[in-house]
C-alpha cells in the first residue's frame, strides 16, 4: 500500500490529500501531511470522491466520428487529424476562425499549453474558461 | 407524496377501549350490504382483530411487510406486494393456511369470501351424503387490504371513536422524527468541542 | 322487580368492558369498571335497548372463545341453523315462538306492526335509512304466513280518542293534573321504578300495541268468529321495551295476554330473509280492514312530538268542531331534549310539554313532585328523537351518521301523514265503524276494560 | 480571527461550497468573532450568523452601499488616511447619499436597522474580512456587485493585513490557476494583457511567433461566432458548457452548427458526444502537476495510479498537439513546462518544483529566495492608489411576473461538484445525493399542491427541467433554489444568457421561473409472474 | 449501559461525509466495486438539513429499547455495546420504524445476501478497530461518542461543577 500526497481536484480550498493506492487502484482517501490548508480535515468529497478515476464509463481510448457514429481510433490518427483540420481551418479562414474553452480544473501546466497551443500553434488569442460562469 | 415503504394501520393501545367498532367497520366494508349489520349480505369476517390482554386491549392487524413472510410461504403466489400494500388474490388461494402459521404478527386468518351473496364453496368429503361428499364454504387467506377500493380510506381509522387507529408511511414518520431529534439537539447537543 | 330481566341483557363471555353503552344509558343502569365486563341494574333498567344498538362488541370468528358460540345460541333461544351476529347487548329474541305460531294451524294469527317500523325495516333489505315501504310491509307479512295482517297505528287512533277524552276529562275536573301519556313501555316503567309516587299522573291508557292487541283478542276474534284462545297476537315494534309490557300480568283479559310475542324490526326482517321473502321488491298491498286501517295522525305517533299533534288534531276537532289536518302548534325547544307550546282548548290554556329522550324527564318530575308544574300535558319518548330510534331498530354500521338516520326515519313518517287521505283520527272511519259497533264511546265501559290499565309496583312486575 | 474582528460573507454558501474555509469561519465565530451573512436563503451560516440580510436575489449593490453609507454617516471612517491612498473618494461619498438605509431597505427587502447592525459590526470591527462567489459575480450586475464590495474594503481599510481584504472564493480546484496561466482571451500569464507590446513581444520573442495585438473572444462571443459562421473549429477541453453554460438550447445549437469540434475530458459527457474527435485525458490522480487554490497557492498534483486504458496527461496530449502543429519545444515531464512558463511569468518565477517539495507557496514569488505573498496590497494597493467606483442600481435582467412568478437562483450542494460529471460516478457521493432536489418555500408550495418529494416542473421563457421538490423553509416566500449537477434536471435549461456586460458573466443567480406539480405514474403493480415468484422468495 | 454516538448541531455543516463512511464501513466491497455493482447505498445515519437545524440523527441504543419490543419476529435484540438487527429474521414489517422516537431505524435493502428490504440501524461499527467510522471522518468534530466511562464520569464531573457553584453562592 504506498501513499501519494497530492492536492483535492474540487472546490478552490486547495485541501492537501493523502491517496492510498494498492495494486494501481486507489482504495481510500485521508488527510495529507502538514503543512497544509485544511489541517487534517476532509469534507465529504475530498476523502470520498475519488472513485472516478476507476469508474467503467472513463473514456480509454481517442473517439473519432465516422459517418455519425464515434468510433475508437489510435492516437496518431486522432491527434493527426486535429493538427491537419486546425491547419486547413487556419489556411483557409484565418486562424480567427479557431477557438478553445479550457477547463479550470486542469493543471496550471496544461491551461499555459492550452493558451500556448492556440497563440503559437495557431496564432489566435481566441481562448477562454468556464471562470467567467 | 411518493413513499418508498408500504403504509399499515397502526393502533395506540393506551386509546383503544375494546368497543370493537374496527373490527365491525373493516367486516362490512368487505361484503355487500346496507347501512345496517342486518342488511350485510355475509357473515362478518373482520381483517384486524382485537385483541386482550389483561386490562390492555388492541386491535392488531397486517403491516404490509416489505418482505411479507405470507407472500414468501405462498405456493400458490396468491400473496403478492403491490404499491397499496401486500394483497391477496382470493382466486388462486388454495387455503394451505401456511401463511397464518408463518406471519409474525398473527395479522392473517382463513375467513369465508362471499360473492354476490353465496359464500365460495369447495366440496369435502362427507360418507353419509348420497355422493359421499358435500359442499361447504371455503376458507381462505384474509388479511388488510388497506381498504385500497373505498373513497375514504381504510373504514377502521375512520370508525375508531377514540381516534386510537391511524393509517401510517413510516418513511414520513421517520423523516418528522429526525427532525425533531436534531431540533432537540439544537442548543444542547453533545458539546463535540468541549471536554464535559 | 327481583329476577334479571331477560330483555336486554349482557352476554359478558363477549363483552370486552368498553362502556360505549353506559354513554348512552338513560338511567345510567350500565354496572361495571372500564375493561370489565358490564352487567345491567335490573332495578334500574327500563330496557329501551338503548345500549343494544349502541353495543359494538360482537362474536368474531376468529376469537378465542370461539368455541363457546354454539353454547351462547342456545342459551339465546336462537333456532338451531341461526347464523346472525351475536353481540354483548342483545334483547331476548322471539322468533322461535312466533314461527310456531304461524305453524299452529288451529289459531288465527293476527299481526301489528308499529307506524315507525315501515320507516326503517327497508334497511335491513338494503336501502337508505328512512326508506318508506308501508305497502311491502304488509304484503310481506302476509307471505310470512300471517292471516290477518292489521296495523298499530289503527289502535294509535283509538288511543287518541280515548286519551283525549281522558285529558279533556281531566281539564275539565282539574283532577291528577298535569297528564302524562302512557305509549312509551320504557317511560312507565321508569316512573314505576323512579318516580311511584307520581303514577296518578299517567294516562291510564294502554300503549296502542296494547290496545291493538285487546281489539284482536276481542273485537277482532269476533269479527274472525274465533274464540280468543284461538288468535295468536304478534306485534312487530322498533322497540325492546315493548316484549316486557306485552309480558305484564294485566296485560290480559281473562288470563288471555293481549299480545302473544313482540318482534322487533331485526327479528322480523331475519325471519323474513330466511323465507327468501325480499321485503323491498314485493308488490305494495294493503293492511286487512277494518283493523289495519289508519291516519296520519297515528303514523306520526313513531316520531317523538307525534302524540301530541294527533291529540291536538282530535282535541280541536272536538272542542272547536273545526276540523284541521294539522293543529298548527309549533313546539319550541326551552331546553335539551325539551320543546314547550300553549294552545287553548275548549277555552282553557293547556300548556303542553314533549320531552324526547327519558335523561330530560327528571327536572319535570321533580317539578310536579313539588307540586311547582308549570304544564298540563306531557307526552315523553324515552328514545330521542321517538320511537324510530327505538332499541329494535336496525343496529346501524359505524361509519353511517345515526343521527341522521333518525331524523330521515321521522321525515319519512310526516311524508306517509302528509300523503294520506285520513289525517286526524277521530276520522278514521274504521275507528268510528269500532265505536259504533263495539266500544260505543271513548272511556265506555267497554273501553275502560279492554283499552285501559293501572299502574304501580303491584300491577307490573316481569314475568 | 477571533473577538474584536468581523467576517462578512455575501453570495456565498461556504459551508457547501468550500467546507473547509465554512469551517474556519465557524470556528472563528466561536473565538468571538462576528459574523455576518447576506445571502438570500436560510444557509447554514445564516443560523450562526450575528446580522443575517435575507436581501431580495440582484440587489447586492444597493445594499453594501448602503452599508457604506452607513459606516460613513456614522463617522467610523478615518477619513484622512483613506483619502489620502485612494482616488475617487469624495465622488464616492457623494453617490452613497441616493442609498440610505430606508429606501435601500425597500428595495432589497432587508430591515433599515439590519443595516444599521451590520454596518456598525463592520465599522467598529478592527479587521474585516470580506468572501464572496458565484452569489455576487453571476449577476448582469456581478461588477458592480465585486466593485461594492471592494469600495466597502477601502472605506473600511479592510485591505492589505491579515484578517481583512476582499475575498473571492473561487469555485474551482484551479480556477484560479487557469486564470494565471492566460487562458483567457484578453490576458497572457500573470493577467498581462495581450494588447501591451511588451508583453506580448516577450511572448513572441521565447516563441518566436507573432501573436495578434486584440483580444480574442469570450466564450458567448465564441459561440455567436459559431453561430455566424466566423468560427469552424473548437477545442473543448475538460469543460461540459453543454450543462454548465447558460440557455443550453443556444449552446446545443452552436456545437452542432460548429464544422470541426474536439473535445479532451475523461467522460463521454453530452458536450463530448457531439464532436468529431473525442481525447481521454487523465484524473488529478494520473498525472503530475500544479493547481494554484483560491489563497493563489500553487501545489503539487502527483500521479498516484497509471492512466486509464489509453489515456494520457492532458499536459503530453497538448504538446503532441503543439509538435503537430510544428511547434519545436520537447517537454520530457511537467516539470519542464512549468519551468518554461515560470521564466515568463513574473509572478511565478520564483516558484520551482524542488520547493514545492517541501509545500504549497503563495505567487506573486519573483525569485527562488521570496518566500511567496500570503496577502497581497500590503502597504498599499498593487496599483498605486485604491479606487473608488461609484455604483448606480440596476434590476436583474429578468424579474418575476404574472406568467412566471417565482424567481429561480441556481447553486450547488455540498455533496456534488459542477455538472457532477465526477461526482455522480463516485459511489458514496450520488448516494447521499442521488437526484435533484428543487428547493421550495411551504407557503409556495401549498399555493400550487405541491408535497414534500413530490415530482414538480418548472418551465421559464426558455425551457423546461423536472425535478423532486424539497419543502423547506431554507429559501424565502417567492424564491426557488436548484442546482445543475442532474443531467435529468438541467437548470441551465431555465436560465438566461443576460450578462454583465463587462466580464460577460451571465446572470445564473436569478431568473423567472412557473413551477406546477407533476402527477408521478403510480408505480405500477408489482405482480411478478406466477413462476416468478413462486420462487423468487424461497431463499 | 449501551454507549452511543451524539450529534451536535451548532458544529454540522451537512457535507454528509459521515454518511458515506457509514456505508463505506458496512460494505465488504470497496468504493468502486460497490458503484460498479450497483449496491444499495443504505446509511445508519439520518441527515437532517433544514433551515431551522442541520444535524445527523442516529440510534441512541436505548437501554428500553422500544424497537426491540415492537419487533414480532425478535429480531431485534439488545446485547453486548449495542443494539443489534439480525437481518435474517426480519421480515420488513416496520414496526420498528413506527416504534423509534427517533427515527433511526432504516427498512430498506443493504449490501449483503439478502436482497429483500431488512430494518438496519447504527451498530457503532462494532469490531471496527477505529469505531465509528462517522465519527473518525467528521471534519468538523460533531460527532462524538459517548462510552460507557463517559456515560459514568460526566454526571459525576456535572455534580462536582455543581456542587462548587452551589457551595460558591450559599
Amino acid at each position: 500500500m504506498q501513499h501519494t500526497t497530492t492536492t483535492c481536484p474540487y472546490c478552490g480550498v486547495g485541501c492537501s490529500l493523502s491517496l492510498a493506492v494498492d495494486n494501481d487502484r486507489i482504495v481510500s482517501v485521508s488527510p495529507g501531511p502538514e503543512p497544509s490548508v485544511n489541517k487534517g480535515a476532509l469534507c465529504s468529497k475530498g476523502r470520498f470522491g475519488f472513485d472516478f478515476v476507476h469508474h467503467k464509463d472513463r473514456l480509454t481510448t481517442p473517439l473519432i466520428r465516422k459517418d455519425g457514429v464515434l468510433v475508437p481510433a489510435s492516437w496518431d490518427e486522432a491527434l493527426g487529424l486535429i493538427a491537419s483540420k486546425f491547419s486547413e481551418i487556419a489556411s483557409l479562414y484565418g486562424a480567427d476562425a479557431l477557438g478553445g474553452f479550457s477547463s479550470a480544473r486542469c493543471s496550471n501546466e496544461e491551461n499555459y499549453l492550452f493558451q500556448k497551443l492556440f497563440r503559437a500553434g495557431i496564432g489566435t488569442n481566441n481562448v477562454d474558461h468556464c471562470a467567467r460562469l | 407524496m411518493p413513499h418508498r415503504l408500504n403504509p399499515f394501520i397502526l393502533a395506540t393501545a393506551s386509546k383503544c377501549i375494546g368497543c370493537r367498532a374496527c373490527e365491525l367497520a373493516c367486516a362490512a366494508a368487505h361484503i355487500e350490504g346496507g347501512v345496517s349489520v342486518g342488511s350485510l349480505q355475509a357473515p362478518l369476517s373482520p381483517r384486524l382483530y382485537l385483541t386482550c390482554v389483561g386490562e390492555m386491549r388492541v386491535p392488531v392487524g397486517c403491516r404490509h411487510c416489505e418482505d411479507a413472510p405470507c407472500a414468501a410461504v405462498c405456493p400458490n403466489a396468491a400473496i403478492y406486494r403491490t404499491d397499496r400494500g401486500v394483497q391477496v388474490d382470493e382466486s388462486r388461494c388454495v387455503g394451505c393456511k401456511t401463511c397464518i402459521v408463518t406471519c409474525p404478527v398473527g395479522a392473517m386468518e382463513m375467513g369465508q369470501i362471499w360473492e354476490n351473496g353465496k359464500p365460495v364453496m369447495r366440496r369435502v368429503a362427507n360418507d353419509n351424503s348420497p355422493e359421499g361428499s358435500e359442499m361447504e364454504p371455503a376458507l381462505l387467506a384474509s388479511k388488510c387490504d388497506l381498504c385500497k377500493d373505498r373513497a375514504g380510506g381504510p373504514a377502521c381509522v375512520e370508525a375508531c371513536p377514540e381516534q386510537a387507529l391511524a393509517l401510517i408511511y413510516p418513511d414520513a414518520i421517520k423523516r418528522r422524527r429526525n427532525i425533531q431529534a436534531a431540533l432537540a439537539l439544537k442548543g444542547t447537543g453533545a458539546r463535540a468541542g468541549e471536554v464535559l | 322487580m327481583s329476577v334479571s330481566s331477560p330483555i336486554v341483557s349482557i352476554d359478558p363471555l363477549l363483552c370486552t368492558g368498553c362502556r360505549r353503552c353506559a354513554e348512552v344509558c338513560p338511567v345510567d343502569a350500565i354496572v361495571g369498571t372500564l375493561h370489565q365486563p358490564q352487567s345491567i341494574d335490573t332495578e334500574r333498567c327500563v330496557m329501551c335497548g338503548q345500549c343494544v344498538l349502541r353495543c359494538s362488541a360482537f362474536a368474531s370468528p376468529f376469537d378465542e372463545t370461539i368455541s363457546d358460540i354454539p353454547a351462547i345460541r342456545k342459551e339465546r333461544g336462537l333456532p338451531e341453523d341461526d347464523s346472525s351476529t351475536l353481540f354483548a347487548a342483545h334483547f331476548r329474541v322471539d322468533k322461535g315462538s312466533v314461527s310456531s305460531m304461524l305453524e299452529d294451524t288451529d289459531k288465527i294469527s293476527m299481526v301489528q306492526c308499529a307506524p315507525a317500523v315501515r320507516s326503517s325495516i327497508a334497511e335491513e333489505f338494503g336501502l337508505a335509512p328512512g326508506t318508506l315501504t308501508p305497502g311491502q310491509l304488509a304484503a310481506a307479512l302476509r307471505r310470512l304466513g300471517f292471516d290477518l295482517v292489521y296495523d298499530t297505528i289503527f289502535a294509535a287512533d283509538v288511543t287518541i280518542m280515548e286519551e283525549a277524552s281522558e285529558l279533556l276529562e281531566r281539564l275539565e275536573s282539574g283532577e291528577n293534573l298535569p297528564m302524562f301519556t302512557s305509549c312509551c313501555p320504557g317511560w312507565v316503567r321508569y316512573m314505576e321504578t323512579a318516580w311511584d309516587d307520581q303514577l296518578s299522573h299517567l294516562s291510564s291508557c294502554k300503549s296502542p300495541q296494547q290496545m291493538a292487541g285487546a281489539l284482536f283478542k276481542s273485537y277482532g276474534a269476533e269479527i274472525a268468529g274465533k274464540q280468543p284462545e284461538q288468535i295468536a297476537s304478534v306485534a312487530v315494534m322498533p322497540c325492546t321495551a315493548k316484549k316486557f309490557e306485552a309480558g305484564r300480568p294485566e296485560m290480559q283479559a281473562d288470563s288471555v295476554p293481549d299480545v302473544d310475542a313482540v318482534l322487533t324490526v331485526t327479528e322480523l326482517a331475519d325471519m323474513l330473509k330466511r323465507k327468501g321473502i325480499q321485503l323491498t321488491s314485493l308488490q305494495e298491498e294493503e293492511f286487512d280492514a277494518p283493523l289495519g286501517l289508519y291516519s296520519g295522525a297515528g303514523t306520526i305517533f313513531g316520531a317523538s312530538g307525534g302524540v301530541m299533534e294527533a291529540a291536538l288534531r282530535t282535541a280541536i276537532a272536538v272542542t272547536t268542531g273545526k276540523e284541521v289536518d294539522e293543529s298548527g302548534v309549533t313546539f319550541t325547544k326551552t331546553e335539551e331534549g325539551i320543546s314547550r307550546a300553549t294552545i287553548n282548548v275548549a277555552g282553557k290554556t293547556v300548556r303542553a310539554v314533549i320531552v324526547s329522550g327519558l335523561a330530560h324527564a327528571a327536572k319535570l318530575l321533580e317539578d310536579v313532585r313539588a307540586g311547582k308544574a308549570d304544564f298540563d300535558f306531557m307526552e315523553v319518548m324515552c328514545c330521542t328523537g321517538g320511537c324510530v330510534a327505538g332499541g329494535g331498530q336496525p343496529k346501524l354500521l359505524p361509519h353511517v351518521d345515526l343521527q341522521d338516520a333518525i331524523q330521515r326515519r321521522r321525515e319519512s313518517l310526516h311524508v306517509h301523514d302528509k300523503a294520506l287521505p285520513v289525517r286526524a283520527s277521530h276520522r278514521n272511519p274504521s275507528v268510528t265503524a269500532l265505536y259504533e259497533n263495539y266500544l260505543e264511546k271513548p272511556l265506555g265501559h267497554r273501553s275502560h276494560t279492554l283499552l285501559h290499565t293501572t299502574y304501580g309496583e303491584a300491577a307490573g312486575g316481569h314475568e | 480571527m477571533g473577538a474584536g474582528d468581523c467576517v462578512c460573507i455575501i453570495g456565498t454558501n461556504t459551508t457547501a461550497c468550500h467546507p473547509v474555509i465554512g469551517l474556519g469561519m465557524m470556528q472563528a465565530k466561536r473565538n468571538g468573532a462576528q459574523l455576518i451573512v447576506i445571502d438570500p436563503r436560510e444557509i447554514d451560516l445564516a443560523r450562526e450568523a450575528d446580522v443575517w440580510l435575507r436581501l431580495r436575489p440582484g440587489t447586492d449593490t444597493p445594499l453594501l452601499s448602503a452599508i457604506a453609507g452607513e459606516i460613513y454617516n456614522a463617522g467610523m471612517v478615518d477619513v484622512e488616511s483613506v483619502a489620502a491612498s485612494t482616488e475617487g473618494f469624495k465622488e464616492f461619498c457623494e453617490g452613497l447619499a441616493k442609498f440610505d438605509a430606508e429606501s435601500v431597505a425597500a428595495l432589497s427587502e432587508v430591515a433599515a436597522d439590519d443595516i444599521r447592525r451590520a454596518a456598525r459590526c463592520i465599522g467598529r470591527a478592527r479587521n474585516t474580512a470580506f468572501y464572496y462567489t458565484m452569489g455576487v459575480t453571476q449577476h448582469t450586475t456581478g461588477t458592480n456587485n465585486v466593485l461594492a464590495v471592494s469600495n466597502l474594503a477601502l472605506l473600511t481599510g479592510n485591505i492589505g493585513r491579515p484578517k481583512t481584504g476582499v475575498n473571492p472564493l473561487r469555485g474551482q480546484n484551479n480556477v484560479q490557476g487557469s486564470c494565471d496561466m492566460g487562458a483567457l482571451p484578453n490576458v497572457l500569464t500573470g493577467y498581462r494583457s495581450v494588447t501591451n507590446d511588451d508583453v506580448r513581444g516577450s511572448f513572441e520573442e521565447a516563441w518566436n511567433v507573432t501573436i495578434p495585438a486584440e483580444k480574442g473572444r469570450t466564450i458567448p462571443e465564441m459561440l455567436n461566432a459559431i453561430e455566424e459562421d466566423k468560427m469552424k473549429g473548437l477545442f473543448v477541453f475538460g469543460e461540459n458548457p453543454m450543462r454548465s453554460d447558460p440557455d443550453i438550447n443556444h449552446v446545443e445549437h452552436c456545437l452542432h452548427h460548429v464544422e470541426f469540434l474536439v473535445v479532451q475530458d475523461l467522460f463521454l459527457t453530452e458536450t463530448a458526444e457531439l464532436a468529431d474527435v473525442v481525447l481521454p485525458g487523465a484524473s488529478f490522480a494520473e498525472k503530475d502537476g500544479t493547481f494554484t487554490s483560491t489563497e493563489r497557492r500553487v501545489q503539487r498534483i502527483r500521479a498516484a495510479v497509471s492512466p486509464v486504458g489509453d489515456s494520457k496527461p492532458d499536459w503530453k496530449i497538448l504538446a503532441e498537439l503543439l509538435e503537430r502543429l510544428g511547434r519545436p519545444e520537447r517537454y520530457a515531464d511537467v516539470k519542464d513546462v512549468f519551468d518554461e512558463m515560470r521564466m515568463l511569468t513574473p509572478t511565478h518565477t520564483g516558484i520551482t518544483y524542488e520547493r514545492l517539495e517541501a509545500g504549497g507557496i503563495q505567487w506573486p514569488c519573483p525569485d527562488e529566495s521570496h518566500a511567496g505573498t500570503p496577502i497581497l496590497h500590503v502597504g498599499n494597493c498593487m496599483r498605486g492608489a485604491g479606487k473608488f467606483v461609484p455604483l448606480e442600481h440596476r434590476e436583474p435582467a429578468e424579474l418575476p411576473d404574472a406568467e412566471y412568478p417565482l424567481t429561480l437562483t441556481t447553486g450547488r450542494v455540498v455533496a456534488h461538484y459542477h455538472t457532477a460529471t465526477m461526482t455522480r460516478r463516485c459511489f458514496g457521493l450520488a448516494g447521499t445525493w442521488p437526484e435533484e432536489l428543487v428547493e421550495v418555500h411551504p407557503a409556495d408550495a401549498a399555493e400550487y399542491g405541491i408535497a414534500d418529494g413530490d415530482l414538480i416542473e418548472l418551465r421559464s421563457r426558455r425551457g423546461v427541467a423536472t425535478g423532486r421538490a424539497w419543502v423547506t423553509r431554507r429559501v424565502p416566500r417567492g424564491l426557488v433554489f436548484m442546482t445543475f449537477h442532474f443531467s435529468e434536471s438541467p437548470a441551465n435549461i431555465l436560465t438566461t444568457s443576460a450578462a454583465d456586460p463587462v466580464t460577460g458573466t451571465p446572470q445564473l443567480k436569478v431568473c423567472a421561473v412557473a413551477i406546477r406539480k407533476l402527477t408521478e405514474e403510480s408505480t405500477s403493480v408489482e405482480s411478478l409472474s406466477i413462476e416468478e415468484h413462486a420462487s423468487c422468495h424461497i431463499a | 449501559m449501551h454507549p452511543f454516538v451524539l450529534s451536535d448541531p451548532s458544529r454540522c455543516i451537512g457535507c454528509r461525509a459521515c454518511e458515506i463512511a457509514c456505508v463505506d464501513a458496512h460494505m465488504d466491497e470497496d468504493m468502486v466495486e460497490a458503484g460498479n455493482k450497483e449496491l444499495p447505498f443504505s446509511p445508519r445515519i439520518s441527515i437532517v438539513h433544514e433551515a431551522e437545524v442541520t444535524a445527523p440523527v442516529q440510534c441512541r441504543q436505548c437501554e428500553e429499547a422500544p424497537c426491540v419490543a415492537a419487533c414480532p419476529a425478535g429480531a431485534v435484540v439488545s446485547e453486548g455495546d449495542t443494539v443489534r438487527v439480525e437481518t435474517e429474521r426480519c421480515c420488513g414489517c416496520k414496526a420498528c420504524m413506527a416504534a423509534c422516537p427517533v427515527g433511526a431505524m432504516q427498512v430498506a435493502v443493504i449490501p449483503g445476501k439478502i436482497k429483500t428490504p431488512v430494518a438496519h440501524k447504527c451498530d457503532l461499527c462494532t469490531g471496527r478497530e477505529k469505531g465509528p467510522a462517522c465519527v473518525e471522518v467528521c471534519p468538523a468534530g460533531a460527532l462524538r461518542v459517548f462510552g460507557r466511562e463517559d456515560l459514568q464520569r460526566i454526571p459525576v464531573s456535572k455534580r462536582r461543577q455543581s456542587a462548587s457553584q452551589l457551595a460558591g453562592y450559599n
